[in-house]
């Protein structure tokens, strides 16, 4: 039970903001449109983080993530706009656009999951690697500048709706479910987890290890070639630097949404609402007009807080001596509380 | 250990010393003292940074709030300065203090929260330069006093800068020595500095040997806040200007520069020297790019290149080192 | 108070977020005795020890005295100045550091000082390294030594503290006879200047060897204390087990035609030309001290590691096996000797782990898992293996050791495989749990399954093997049937250096 | 003193968003009574830097001498992802104009889009946006003449129309540096056909420690280099450092735009010797002022005085207004200035 609760705070922390801004602004907040445009904003970096999310689970982690989307985007900018001036049918431009960004995408994921499972070199230092080199390819490619002229038609990927339900959004929301089903209810995903939390023992019972984390990267690329095309079609163009903030801001949703960084733990679910958590923070914040720089210091604080109730949450949990298993680390930081009870009696 | 240590440098340090031969090759200026002069230079704020940042890497901790700690702690002292004093003895003891201070912040929430390392200083980062940004609104901090400036310009003995006048070691390399120095000498010669090691190599079995996790955080974090602190006078001294902006994205720099020389990001393992084979490949390598004429668009991808190659290597000949051991003396 | 006591503690219990593990426990050591305490998987004694140690704190009202002196609370740090030193069943050493370092690090904390004087560190380290007779250099990266040697590290860093009593959690679980030797002539010298000594094994013929008091436990419960001549091995298992058990030789089966063979399996540095056949129904030991590279052996039959030279042979065609993929395909099991390590993944529940083999069992047109399937076989196995606590949804590291080795077990069992191999398959084992292994592994051999067993543990080899293998350095010097050699004949072959007389 | 309006001016931004109904209905009532308290968004590429904290002075300043609402708001990053985030944000909060910095013309279309159709008027400001989404274009400066203007004013520091020369940009992406740039090669291309242009521009991350370091580089790189341009304001003050540092202010040239307070130090010995740029509080000011214009239904006619501003230039498309020529900051005229 207690693995759940993680999840289900995060959702109480979300409504609990959502409330807190449709009271603060109403008007504004709860508007078709704010919903619309936070609904637009979302998806992008929701499946960054969550192409994050997969790789910190098997304990590593992509700094290439942004850069990867750039190139990727580019790349499929390119095909584009070449095609597009070339007065190629349009559906087949747009075909192409999308295929090439995700092979793209996917050769960048599989040079780093080859790296990092073949090689094993770790993933910090393979992506630091990559990152600096997708960026590079990226400026070589374009000289700084930004590709654009794309077919009309394009734009619908991040700007259309359906029923006033955006586009990306309802992508968005396919990839979420997809990621869900293939994290926690397929062997890939099972193996994933296992190896996340014991690699070797994982490979000792029979599983090629190497594949499995292979294709951890694969599925990592396909979802930020999937946001890389969001961004491209809302930015009706594709850049080096696109995106590029969201490097950080990813690692910190992917956190805050309960994952451990050494891997081994974490769920679509807690990633999901932690995006959810910024962005309503984000525009709620803006809505209210409140400083940039103050929502970044709200946003550290949020963080902090609510990882911090996490940790009390647990313990409250433990006086109430809950039936639990927790894992080692939790097992000391009881004994640590368990001294510190002891202490307040005495004292 | 020396050995063992020594063998997992060696790769770097050969990726290094091709590099070296290769940029000298295209540019003799490269080896040029006031070259070499002017690279340390331009890269102490970076050396002193990782310093900081390699203590806590070996514990399995990383701070990435190091680049918002400098440059809030730029502001501080900058404008200190401004408003009373150019002294520099106490610039540094401002900067020191804030830095601990910061950095005791961070060990806190770490040490008595169990808050994992990188996510308390992503929260931190947010924050300090969050407020520090809504303070400055990232106006520049232009009327340094001259006494500190006149210190920044402060050289030491003079050497032959290859063209057959003289150059002086400037200040500020001194610092980066001293931080090296000292960062050294608490790791291999301090209790507390075995214990860091102790920690990243089995944290439950340090604790029972008698170490206090929460002590060692609490050291740990302060001490790359220090480390900040003299970055920042340091990185003042040479700028003579505070832009409040100067230090976003440099967390990353200074990982890099830890984890390409040979620190284990998962903790356990790094050493000074690699540290500095790391912090003077990155030099070298940004440096040696414009000296060989490489167009600025290629840079990117050969540094990339160049990251991947070494660290691969460097795998690649530690697994063979270990496939050849023999675990079995057969007759 | 009384003064005859180094340790008197009373009343010591522990609960746990949901259980209690020990309940009104006491325990008194004597100034300079040999203490044993025992008690199956699970009885607590580890748990015990860490109270012991200042590792964990006990309930409220528990009664501890060292030296004479009630303590009130216990800490790791003052623990070691009370003179209390641990070799704790997981070594916990540091992989990263030097074997030097290990050593005497702890010594350097407890005097309290700041900076390290590396001169002494070396001296006292190998001093103390110098006393368990250990080849091993002090200046080696401690993660790059065998268990054994860590092992000896181990013991090595509890000597080095001035201590009055040394606690030792099952120290030669993965020891060889030679070093275990060493270690009771250790512990003699020990005992001889007055230090005491409380030592915990599963290897019942240890303990009556060195040990003069006896205190038993049973699922958390204390049972008594008694001198060694109030005890015979029948019943000290008895007070352990509240039953009666032994090591009965089982008799082999009927075996059947050859099912897998290796053909002068050689590796640079690990092994060389070993070469045997495995019959259906069959079980073969490969004993030997430890280091004789058996495991390496083990390793390469499984797509572990690679090997340079020969053949391996699964029913009449040669197989090739670069991976562990291709050795679970081929029927090839192998429980490896480091269950936390190797064979489970912890922090995950008995479930995930044991369906980890038989992931294609559980996946629907192979897409995705039925959770109802996973569960059916998690279920089965666990009542089957007889696993305690008996829900699937508990992560494995809230197991006993025993426990912890029947989930590996089960997690092999459950992919039908036609060979086992099974690695020190009783180490840290109770002897209940122990005799139960051994019956489920002769089970296993009469349904047909051919069983490599590596075992160090003789009466366990000599138990239940068809053929004994023995190896010494790399080789496999001699080969003896079951039932027709004895202990001192197999101890011979793997000490001595001239050839065996092979029967 | 222009600190504290701007504190006070959150002050009152906190004070409304946080207040009670009944003071909301009060503005209400305030804004049928005036019936035009127009609600204008300035938003620069990012903030928190001197370039565009001068300007938001300047809007501010447009707003109370003109009775409008000013919201002076960007990414605290240069991205243009966040920078329609934030647009986006800002067309459901309800505004009646936004002028915008982009950080990337092709990247904020779309959303520009969107708020014209929303009925919001749409301007672009110190970077030229896409055309056809604008109402109006305000530019401090015309690109090309811009451009043009600094390669002679290096030529004229370098003292020579011939010999090596090299740039530092802010960011190899960003698109107002480079069309400076490319103007500047073209323009050198014809006129000073022998100016060689050594590498490519090199990038400094927008700041000042990496344009000195990159600096130093480029001098040792290329031993007969005469002269640097420097792009972006932090760039030309790295490089005067290096310049002066090692000595060579006579000997080579560094121009560029930069603020004047920031590169005083470096333009009284020479290391510095033009520093290009226009007063950006004026940009901000003529911004505000021109919105408020189009909102009120008027148009800006090619030489208009615009108080505070000076007068304009208004392109023959009607829509693409210029402020003006840039102001040269030199050792005698820096000291004058106050951003
Ligand atoms: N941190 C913990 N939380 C909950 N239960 C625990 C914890 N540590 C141990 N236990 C339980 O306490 C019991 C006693 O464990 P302990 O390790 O002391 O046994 P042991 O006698 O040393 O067994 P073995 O011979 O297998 O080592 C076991 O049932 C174990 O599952
Ligand atoms: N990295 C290493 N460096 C030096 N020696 C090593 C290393 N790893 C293992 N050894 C040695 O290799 C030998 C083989 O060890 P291993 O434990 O695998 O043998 P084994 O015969 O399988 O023993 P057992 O199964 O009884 O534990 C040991 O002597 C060990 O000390
Ligand atoms: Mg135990
Ligand atoms: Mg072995």
């Amino acid at each position: 039970m207690r693995r759940f609760s993680k999840e289900w705070m995060l959702v109480g922390v979300f409504i609990f903001l959502f409330a807190l801004m449709s009271i603060l602004s109403p008007d504004k907040f709860l508007s078709l449109n704010n919903l619309q445009s936070m609904a637009f904003q979302l998806p992008e970096f929701g499946l960054l983080s969550l192409a994050m999310m997969v790789v910190i689970v098997t304990g590593g982690i992509n700094l290439s993530l942004t850069s990867t989307a750039a190139l990727s985007g580019i790349m499929g900018a390119f095909a584009l706009s070449i095609m597009n001036s070339a007065g190629f049918d349009v559906g087949l431009t747009i075909a192409v656009a999308i295929v090439v960004s995700v092979l793209t995408s996917l050769l960048c994921g599989l040079i780093n999951g080859s790296i990092i499972s073949y090689i094993g070199v770790s993933p910090i230092l393979v992506t630091l690697g990559t990152m600096t080199l997708f960026e590079g390819i990226s400026l070589n490619f374009t000289k700084g500048g930004a590709i654009s002229g794309f077919p009309e038609q394009y734009y619908w990927f991040g700007n259309g709706t359906i029923l006033q339900i955006p586009v990306p959004m309802i992508i968005f929301i396919v990839f979420i479910v997809l990621t869900y089903i293939m994290l926690e209810h397929t062997p890939w995903g099972l193996c994933v987890y296992m190896s996340g939390c014991n690699p070797l023992a994982t490979m000792y019972s029979g599983i090629n290890v190497k594949k499995v984390l292979l294709k951890v990267y694969l599925f990592s690329a396909l979802l930020t070639s999937v946001s890389s095309v969001i961004m491209t079609s809302r930015y009706n163009s594709a850049k080096v630097d696109y995106g590029s903030s969201y490097l950080l801001q990813s690692i910190t949703a992917v956190v805050l949404g309960g994952t451990n960084i050494a891997g081994g733990y974490g769920k679509v679910m807690g990633t999901v609402t932690a995006t959810l958590i910024l962005q309503v923070l984000s525009s709620g914040l803006n809505l209210l007009g409140v400083k940039r720089y103050i929502v970044d210091v709200i946003m550290g604080a949020i963080l902090i807080l609510i990882l911090a109730i996490n940790f009390i949450n647990s313990n409250i949990k433990f006086k109430t001596k809950n039936k639990s298993h927790n894992s080692d680390s939790n097992s000391n930081l009881i004994v640590s509380l368990l001294e510190t009870l002891k202490i307040a009696k005495k004292g | 250990m020396k050995q063992f240590f020594k063998k997992k440098e060696s790769t770097i340090l050969c990726v290094l010393i091709c590099i070296i031969i290769i940029i000298t090759l295209n540019n003799s200026t490269f080896l040029r003292p006031d070259n070499i002069i002017d690279m340390i230079k331009g890269n102490t704020v970076l050396g002193i940074m990782s310093m900081g940042m390699l203590v806590v890497i070996i514990t399995g901790g990383i701070d990435v709030s190091v680049g918002a700690m400098i440059a809030a702690i730029t502001v501080i002292v900058g404008k200190f300065m401004v408003n009373f004093t150019g002294n520099v003895l106490l610039a540094f003891l401002l900067a020191s203090l804030s830095g601990i201070l910061f950095g005791l912040i961070n060990g806190l929430l770490i040490a008595k929260l169990k808050i994992p390392p990188i996510v308390t200083t992503l929260g931190t980062m947010s924050i300090i330069n969050g407020a520090m940004l809504y303070y400055t609104n990232g106006t520049w901090i232009n009327d340094i006093p001259e006494s500190f400036i006149n210190f920044g310009k402060i050289t030491l003995f003079k050497v032959p800068d290859g063209q057959g006048g003289t150059i002086g070691i400037p200040i500020q390399i001194l610092f980066f020595i001293g931080a090296a120095l000292i960062t050294w000498i608490i790791l291999k010669y301090s209790i507390i500095g075995r214990g860091i090691y102790a920690i990243g190599g089995n944290p439950v079995s340090a604790e029972r040997i008698g170490y206090s996790l929460d002590k060692i955080n609490l050291f740990l974090y302060s001490y790359v806040g220090f480390m900040a602190g003299i970055a920042a006078v340091v990185h003042t001294s040479i700028m003579r200007q505070v832009d409040p902006n100067a230090f976003t994205g440099f967390e990353l720099q200074v990982v890099a520069a830890v984890v390409v020389g040979g620190a284990n990001i998962l903790g356990g393992a790094g050493t000074v020297f690699g540290t500095l084979i790391g912090v003077f490949l990155m030099a070298a390598m940004n440096n040696g790019l414009i000296l060989m004429h490489i167009p600025v668009f290629w840079q990117k991808i050969v540094l990339g290149i160049v990251i991947l190659v070494a660290v691969s290597i460097d795998v690649l000949q530690r697994k063979r080192t270990l496939r050849k051991l023999a675990k079995v003396d057969i007759d | 108070m009384d003064d005859k006591f180094v340790v008197s503690l009373k009343n010591v219990s522990k609960t746990f977020p949901g259980a209690k593990v020990l309940d009104n426990i006491q325990l008194q050591v004597k100034k300079g005795e040999v203490h044993a305490l025992v008690g199956e998987n699970g009885a607590g004694k580890s748990t015990l020890i860490k109270i012991l140690s200042g590792v964990y704190q006990p309930d409220d009202g528990a009664e501890i005295i060292i030296n004479g002196q009630r303590v009130r609370e216990l800490t790791t740090i003052s623990s070691v100045r009370q003179g209390i030193a641990v070799i704790y069943q997981d070594f916990s050493l540091f992989p990263n550091l030097t074997v030097a370092e290990n050593i005497a690090i702890s010594h350097e904390i407890e005097e309290g000082s700041k900076f390290i004087n590396w001169s002494k560190i070396e001296e006292v380290a190998k001093k103390a390294i110098e006393r368990v007779g250990g080849t091993i250099s002090i200046y080696d990266q401690l993660g790059s030594l065998s268990i054994a040697k860590q092992q000896l590290v181990a013991i090595a860093r509890a000597l080095v503290h001035d201590a009055k009593m040394i606690i030792m959690d099952e120290p030669t679980s993965s020891l060889s006879a030679n070093e275990v030797k060493l270690l009771f002539d250790i512990i003699r010298s020990l005992k001889e200047s007055g230090i005491s000594v409380l030592f915990v094994s599963h290897k019942l013929e240890e303990l009556f060897e060195v040990s003069e008091r006896f205190t038993v436990l049973r699922d958390g419960k204390y049972i008594g204390t008694y001198n060694a001549d109030e005890l015979d091995y029948d019943k000290l298992i008895s007070l352990m087990v509240g039953r009666k058990l032994q090591f009965e030789r089982c008799t082999g089966n009927k075996i059947g035609e050859p099912l897998f063979a290796v053909k002068g399996l050689s590796k640079k540095g690990n092994f060389k030309d070993i070469s045997f056949t495995l019959h259906k129904g069959e079980i073969i030991s490969l004993t030997g001290l430890v280091g004789a590279g058996r495991t390496e052996v083990a390793q390469a039959l499984c797509g572990i590691t690679s090997f340079d030279e020969g053949k391996i042979i699964l029913e009449g065609k040669e197989i090739k096996i670069n991976s562990t993929e291709d050795a679970v395909e081929n029927g090839i099991a192998y429980v490896p000797e480091n269950r936390q390590v190797e064979g489970l993944v912890l922090s995950r529940s008995v479930e995930d782990n044991i369906v980890l083999t038989v992931l294609k069992q559980i996946t629907e047109s192979k897409l995705l898992i039925k959770r109802q399937r996973k569960r059916e076989i998690a279920l089965n196995w666990i009542k089957k293996l007889n696993i305690k606590p008996s829900s699937p949804a508990i992560a494995a590291q809230n197991l006993s050791g025993g426990n912890q080795q029947r989930v590996v077990i089960a997690k092999w069992l459950a992919s039908n495989p036609k060979i086992l191999i099974i690695d020190e398959p009783t180490n840290g084992i109770d002897i209940g749990a122990k005799t139960e292994i051994h019956k489920l592994l002769r089970e296993l051999a009469s349904n047909g399954m051919g069983i490599i067993m590596i075992s160090s543990e003789l009466p366990e080899v000599l138990a239940i093997s068809d053929r004994i293998f023995v190896m010494r350095k790399g080789k496999i010097v001699a080969q003896f049937k079951g039932g027709e050699v004895t202990q001192e004949e197999i101890m011979s072959n793997a000490i001595l250096n001239q050839p065996a007389l092979a029967k | 003193g222009n600190n504290a309006k701007t504190t006070e001016g959150s002050k009152t931004d906190e004070t409304k968003t946080s207040d009670t109904k009944a003071d909301e209905t009060k503005t209400e009532d305030k804004k049928t009574e005036e019936n035009k308290k127009y609600t204008i968004v300035v938003m620069p590429k990012l903030v928190g830097i001197p370039y565009f904290n001068a300007s938001e002075k300047g809007a501010l300043q447009a707003g109370e001498d003109l009775g409008v609402e000013v919201i002076y708001t960007g990414p605290t990053k240069a991205d243009a992802a966040e920078q329609v985030k934030m647009l986006e944000d800002l067309i459901s909060k309800g505004v009646d104009c936004i002028a915008v910095a982009p950080n990337d013309p092709a990247a904020i279309t779309p959303v520009l889009k969107k708020a014209k159709e929303k009925g919001i008027l749409v301007l672009d400001w110190d970077t030229p946006a896409d055309a056809s989404v604008v109402d109006l274009s305000v530019h401090q400066i015309d690109d090309a003449e811009y451009g043009a203007y600094q390669w002679d004013l290096l030529v004229e520091a370098m003292g020579t129309d011939e010999g090596e020369y090299a740039i530092i940009t802010g960011g190899l992406s960003a698109a107002n540096l480079n069309a400076w740039i490319d103007a500047g090669i073209a323009h050198a291309k014809e006129k000073y056909p022998n100016l060689k242009l050594v590498t490519e521009r090199i990038p400094s991350d927008e700041k000042q420690q990496v344009a000195y370091q990159k600096a130093l580089e480029l001098i040792k790189a290329y031993p007969n280099l005469k002269g640097i341009v420097g792009e972006s304001t932090p760039a030309p003050i790295g490089i005067a450092q290096a310049v002066q540092e090692k000595g060579l202010q006579d000997k080579i040239a560094v121009v560029g735009c930069a603020l004047p307070t920031d590169s005083k130090p470096y333009l009284e010995d020479g290391s510095l010797d033009y520093a290009i740029l226009w007063d950006p509080a004026k940009l901000g000011y003529l911004t505000v002022y021109l919105a408020k214009m189009k909102l009120d239904g008027k148009s800006p006619v090619d030489g208009e005085e615009i108080p505070n501003v000076g007068s304009i230039r208004v392109k023959p498309d009607g829509k693409t207004i210029i402020m003006g020529p840039p102001v040269v900051f030199t050792k005698e005229n820096a000291g004058n200035f106050d951003f």
